[in-house]
């Protein structure tokens, strides 16, 4: 039941004539190579206070090693995109990361999540998966709103900065979404060229807008490849390098997710996390797989260790469809 | 096809609801679970053997490979497997958008009267209560798809007079019209809600109606089980027990770890009845 | 210069849930073949008075045979989205099939295009390319209307049934352009199975868009291949087959017209289809290429031949990036 | 460099246009022809060895193979070879709706003295003149690229007051801010006007604006060829003529075929001057 009148929501403005004198002088249009570590990645191109959004999630062939390198950098004051997500945004909380989220779906709270709430160190918006996505899209096609066939009569709706029109054609009341241009996006792909030009096999939720859409971005790679391969198949090449900041060769980047067509999951990890988030031991969590260790590299090395990553590869089976 | 004599709850939810899989058509699965399954027994039954699934993550019509590792039930490759379509969130929604998903199957927290479905919050919203994870991509399957499934348990702190917060919605507050004039599509809206013990419809006043209840509980058992008192059918049926044909496709090729056994009670027919076990 | 004041711009009215209410009642979600000639294909498909787009046109990558067969049936008061196009439009006209025409470029015109657009035989309205374009992915994504950073401004925009709205959010002007929702696609592919899913390999203008966007789609495919080849890469599956009507067989399908990868261009055939637009001769064009054949594949073998195909394959010299 | 002492008037365009091109940054070129030339013209000269090019069927950065067959010039083969990505006309308008194209190359019918473009009608528009193609890709280069180049010839009735109808924008009515007010992206706008005989920016009041006329005519001879009386930079440059290097590129990989040869007149170097062939 709902008592209290829902407030002018506060929501991420779309400004898409700032969006394009931004990218106008900071995304590079020529092929300069920018590859980078993800310490450096994080530290250039994701800053305090930053609007934040990664496609896929922690567990989901998400960037999980650039969502830890943002925690060990200890970013503060984040607002998450938090659509589509597992433990990510509740890892985020527990850091002192974050502070807002526009709420797709995140699963597995707990009660450093419920702390948070309460204290007010946490304030959630009410979206819905696709909602995001659609605002996503609505920043990657350079405009400021867009319409949707649904959300309408929801309480998230009125919860949440959409609003409704008369199509100026039909008349007919319209649900219209104000277009959702991130500070920063951070991207887990199979292969990028070290341009940034960029590929992904399989599902996704959102990769491309979320390039498109975000004014900073970081992409993790499982393999950095030659241009000229890319050149090869230019039909499988969906992320321009003019959009991408960095590009962060990453191995296992996804991990303890899967990389679908590279790698399994690693499921005792999944446990662990899942585990460490109800039973209020996320802290404990954080310090042994972020805090510890130095960089993602040191993190495969003294925690997961060359036994399991084999086991990893071993056990994705399927190949068909994640090769050019 | 033989009446189960063994059975788990969650087991008879998924076969009632795989019953009501319709053969050509197609639909929007939320999540990897029961919803999945009941289109994939109903193919597997010959039910619907062209009934196809659509995910959330853009896979279209797959030929999945299960069992999945836990929570690897959109991108991964075994979820994917022999699609027809690989997509994204937004090909999904836009199939939906379209028209083109004849029904949407989900799961719930709280559903009320007219249908309308919680999965955000328990409580007065936004402060006093528990927070849950959203509605996901439940909002856009129960708005976009022409009827939606709901698969959910039968507790009476799930069946309520009024939701405590509408994250996808139903029939909205049952007036006639009230999701056009939400600028949600004309003609959609909920269609089944299947429990281990009982399936609801919606009648002329799209209001949750009680139509049949498994034969392991009487009417009053399930009635208990509702905060809001449904409508009631003229005639409430008594609905068919799970077929040891299905328990054997279900077990052995698509829940083959198992994982439903933990889930729910345990049903045997003894004595010329079913009952619950132990 | 102007003298007339644009008129209420005749367009055609977008209603997202009455293509809702169409496509579930007649496009088939079931795996069922729909495998035709061409001749079925349009008599089934193609009406007196529709709206018709086809993606490319007569000369590039197009549904060329399908063109020549809904000419060759005599439809009347078609309705064409003429955006990217070439000689299409003009032989649409000459041939007495198309009286009204939605405008982003049209090459080649000639004193048959003058004479109908002179007696009133043609109407033509004002757009652009993208503009086209858009409104067929605002359509695509079954939604009323889509805003544009482009057209402001222009004379086309004053003659056509765009508008200017406040942004919601923004309250900046925004110009708002009517999602087109055609009642007939046709569209030419690399490879399509027997129930319409399809593979285009290689740039295009808006083949995916125009196929979820529209009532009726008629698919023209070079390949008809296995279902289960298609689902080994399900990643460049970019059109389902629950919005595809008809496959029509269609080897040399886009013929004058290279398919990408395929097979060249037949630049003595451009050059024909474009002398004959300009000296008034398509009358003499369109008896030999249309109606003295019955069928596109009587046309190869009568007025192409085994050497030409032959010579048509070996010239496309470019395969990478056309294959799975 | 060596000054080049026989060439076409249409190599002379190309060459010019090439010079303008900027190094790093991204064009989107219309058509297949000049525009597309003058980029890897630069590229090939040195000028802008890292230019990059996108066209509207959404080929990025190709390396394509030259010649192509009449009209092939989109949706081919050898227009799209080993390019960057192959996208659609969405891609390629998304880009430039989001800011990321630096300029965009045009030719056209008609260009009036605020930039404003016509490829669609001269005449009376809608009754009484000659259509024409419609403004093709070109609106949606001229409104969103955020520099625009028009390549065209110096014809006293391309070079207008006004317009007969604006298919593409320049700085339309001339008021400061008219783009903006009528929707477009701030800060964009037509950038120079390239012919065989001379070229023009625009000036604060965002006028066009002579800045420079070849070494075979005189600035009077320019205007002559112009309807509209362009304003005058305080100083007015001889532009250099095409070089012997950027000619043997031009004609030797570019176009290979040599179909500018037959389209504009040749141009001499004789008597220790530039002059207009027989």
């Amino acid at each position: 039941m709902q008592t209290a009148m829902p407030p002018a929501v506060e929501y991420l403005r779309p400004d898409p004539d700032g969006f394009r004198a931004y990218v106008r002088d900071h995304k590079q249009r020529a092929l300069t190579p920018r590859v980078m570590d993800e310490h450096e990645a994080v530290a250039k191109f994701v800053a305090d206070g930053d609007y934040l959004v990664y496609d896929c999630n922690y567990l989901q062939r998400g960037p999980a090693s650039l969502i830890r390198e943002i925690i060990r950098q200890q970013r503060r004051d984040l607002w998450i995109g938090a659509k589509f997500t597992y433990v990510a945004l509740g890892l985020l909380i527990e850091a002192g990361c974050a502070s807002r989220a526009d709420v797709g779906f995140f699963g597995s709270r707990g009660p450093g999540f419920s702390r948070a709430l309460r204290d007010g160190r946490l304030k959630l918006y009410e979206y819905s998966n696709a909602v995001m996505t659609l605002r996503l899209r609505a920043a990657a096609q350079g405009i400021g709103f867009i319409p949707t066939r649904s959300f309408g009569g929801t309480d998230g709706y009125l919860w949440s900065a959409a609003r409704t029109i008369e199509d100026p054609f039909t008349g007919l009341p319209t649900v219209v979404l104000p277009a959702l241009y991130p500070d920063v996006a951070i991207i887990h792909v199979h292969q990028a060229d070290v341009y940034g030009n960029a590929r992904v096999f399989g599902t996704g939720i959102a990769h491309i807008d979320t390039a498109l859409a975000s004014k900073k971005v970081i992409l993790s790679a499982e393999e950095i490849v030659d241009t000229e391969e890319l050149r090869r198949n230019p039909g499988l090449n969906h992320i321009p390098w003019f959009v991408v900041d960095a590009v962060v060769p990453a191995q296992y980047g996804a991990y303890p997710g899967s990389c679908q067509g590279v790698y399994a999951s690693d499921p005792a990890h999944v446990a662990e996390v899942f585990g460490a988030m109800t039973q209020d031991k996320l802290g404990a969590y954080l310090e042994k797989w972020v805090y510890s260790v130095g960089s993602h590299e040191e993190m495969l090395e003294r925690h997961v260790g060359v036994k399991k990553l084999l086991e990893l590869r071993r056990r994705e089976t399927v190949r068909e469809g994640y090769t050019a | 096809m033989t009446p189960a004599t063994s059975f788990n709850e969650r087991e008879a939810l998924v076969c009632q609801t795989a019953r009501l899989i319709d053969d050509g058509k197609l639909y929007w699965v939320a999540g990897g679970g029961g919803p999945m399954y009941a289109v994939l027994l109903a193919q597997r039954m010959g039910y619907a053997p062209n009934a196809q699934y659509l995910t959330e993550d853009g896979v279209l019509a797959p030929q999945p490979l299960l069992p999945f590792d836990p929570i690897q039930t959109m991108v991964s490759a075994r979820a994917g497997y022999r699609a027809l379509q690989w997509g994204t969130m937004n090909t999904a929604q836009d199939y939906a958008a379209l028209g083109l998903v004849d029904y949407g199957i989900l799961n719930t927290l709280q559903v009320d009267q007219w249908g309308n479905i919680n999965s955000t919050f328990l409580g007065e919203y936004p402060d006093a209560g528990r927070r849950f994870g959203g509605p996901g991509g439940a909002d856009s399957i129960a708005a976009m798809c022409w009827r939606t499934i709901l698969m959910t348990d039968q507790d009476r702190r799930k069946f309520v007079d009024r939701v405590d917060f509408i994250s996808s919605p139903g029939f909205l507050d049952g007036s006639e019209g009230a999701r056009e004039r939400a600028g949600l599509p004309a003609g959609t809206g909920p269609w089944r809600v299947v429990t281990p013990w009982a399936m609801y419809d919606y009648d002329a006043d799209r209001r949750l109606r009680l139509i049949g209840v498994s034969a392991w509980v009487t009417v009053d058992e399930v009635l208990a089980e509702c905060e809001h008192k449904p409508q009631m059918a003229a005639e409430i049926c008594v609905l068919e027990p799970p077929s040891e044909e299905e328990l054997v496709v279900y077990r052995s090729e698509l829940d083959v770890r198992g994982q439903t056994a933990d889930a729910g009670a345990w049903i045997v027919y003894q004595d010329g009845r079913y009952v619950r076990a132990g």
